[in-house]
């Protein structure tokens, strides 16, 4: 149950609430939220259709937070992810890592949150004043992956 | 043999179908084979061959162009990702 | 009322609401949170007391929050630092980071820990079955602090 | 010239006080002066001098041993902080 894919809601703080529930090993909590924003590439959005591949989005998930789990000694890891149509200011995506320390907690957050990114089968479709469009893919977030392959 | 191939995004939209059951030549052992095998339907379906920086799947699993491909596997093809 | 030093409790997720209210313009939302563990440098923790000097712990977080805001484009902070007596599983303290994008909403995040963990005075003191005693300061707090020196 | 001094966490604890107003001579002008001239009175107070890694504000801000004081100033000695 570290990860989900589905069309409703999250609420973050009973995420965390259920990750660290009867630990007290727990030092380090970091998490990422991602929220649909009304403005991308200079135009008005005024709602995102997410569309993914089921089945492989849930194994690539699991994967990418094996890789955390492999590479950093952190404790739990909770990942949800919406698929569906959402408006601005709605929540996409949550990362919560727990571990002892931060600074694993909060590089294995922004590791499955690259990773995430770039390995994870998810779609954007925005809907903006002169029309939808599917969401182009950013060098950035290879830029933001690859770095973590040079033993960072 | 028989493979099943899904489309998802921009993709599944410019060729106007979700995915498809098809009958492969015993030629076609990889991913390369297999895009090139629909694309050269001709119309629609050589936006298979023209899209840049397609990615694709076999099985669920991200794959490069030289993957294996064998009977009974689920191929995918798609976009770069831009979830999260 | 970026910067709250208290000795209540605090609310994850409504923390983070009331900093996103009316807005549709943040994208990413990185968090912080410290907790008690129940064991320390080998010994076990039942409570820790957490000292502050008034006045200057305020200034320094509001110090601190205005470095990380002038360094990176973000959009809102919310700091909360608990003192007095807490207990093993208790939250110590919190960072949200609200910004456009995510590189700058977990840099932002990480730093204002970084420093907040080297600059802002408080003093942690544990109790455990060897008796009372005072946390001693980490080298890798301080180093964690001076790589963002580093034009990072 | 006149401030307030304060004391925090193990400092605190080794001295037995929070803090204390103290009159300095016109030759003390830095916290580096300030913390001799408590050290020098001996007994408990040299704990003051003898403490490894010695932080100190003026004012309510981290300053430096060079850091000038002044009167009606506020300067607060302790340990490294370990918040968070």
């Amino acid at each position: 149950m570290s990860v989900s894919v589905q069309q409703a809601d999250f609420d973050i703080g009973a995420e965390i609430d259920a990750l660290l529930a009867g630990r007290t090993d727990v030092g380090a909590v970091a998490t990422f939220t991602g929220l649909v924003r009304d403005v991308n590439d200079g135009s008005g959005v005024h709602a995102m259709t997410l569309e993914h591949y089921p089945g492989m989005t849930e194994a690539a998930l699991e994967d990418i937070v094996a890789q955390a789990k492999a590479r950093w000694d952190i404790l739990a890891v909770r990942v949800i992810h919406r698929v569906g149509t959402l408006q601005p200011a709605d929540r996409i995506v949550l990362v919560v890592v727990a571990g002892s320390h931060r600074g694993e907690a909060f590089a294995a957050c922004e590791f499955i949150m690259d990773y995430l990114k770039t390995q994870a089968p998810f779609w954007k479709r925005e809907d903006t004043p002169e029309g939808s469009r599917w969401v182009d893919a950013r060098e950035s977030d290879d830029s933001a992956a690859e770095r973590w392959k040079q033993g960072g | 043999m028989k493979i099943k191939v899904l489309y998802f995004a921009a993709l599944r939209e410019a060729l106007g179908s979700p995915g498809e059951t098809i009958e492969l030549p015993e030629s076609a052992t990889t991913l390369a084979a297999v895009r090139a095998l629909i694309a050269g339907r001709g119309g629609d379906w050589d936006k298979l061959a023209q899209m840049k920086n397609l990615r694709a799947a076999v099985n669920q699993r991200m794959a490069e162009p030289d993957a294996a491909v064998a009977d009974g596997d689920e191929v995918a093809f798609f976009p770069p990702v831009t979830g999260g």
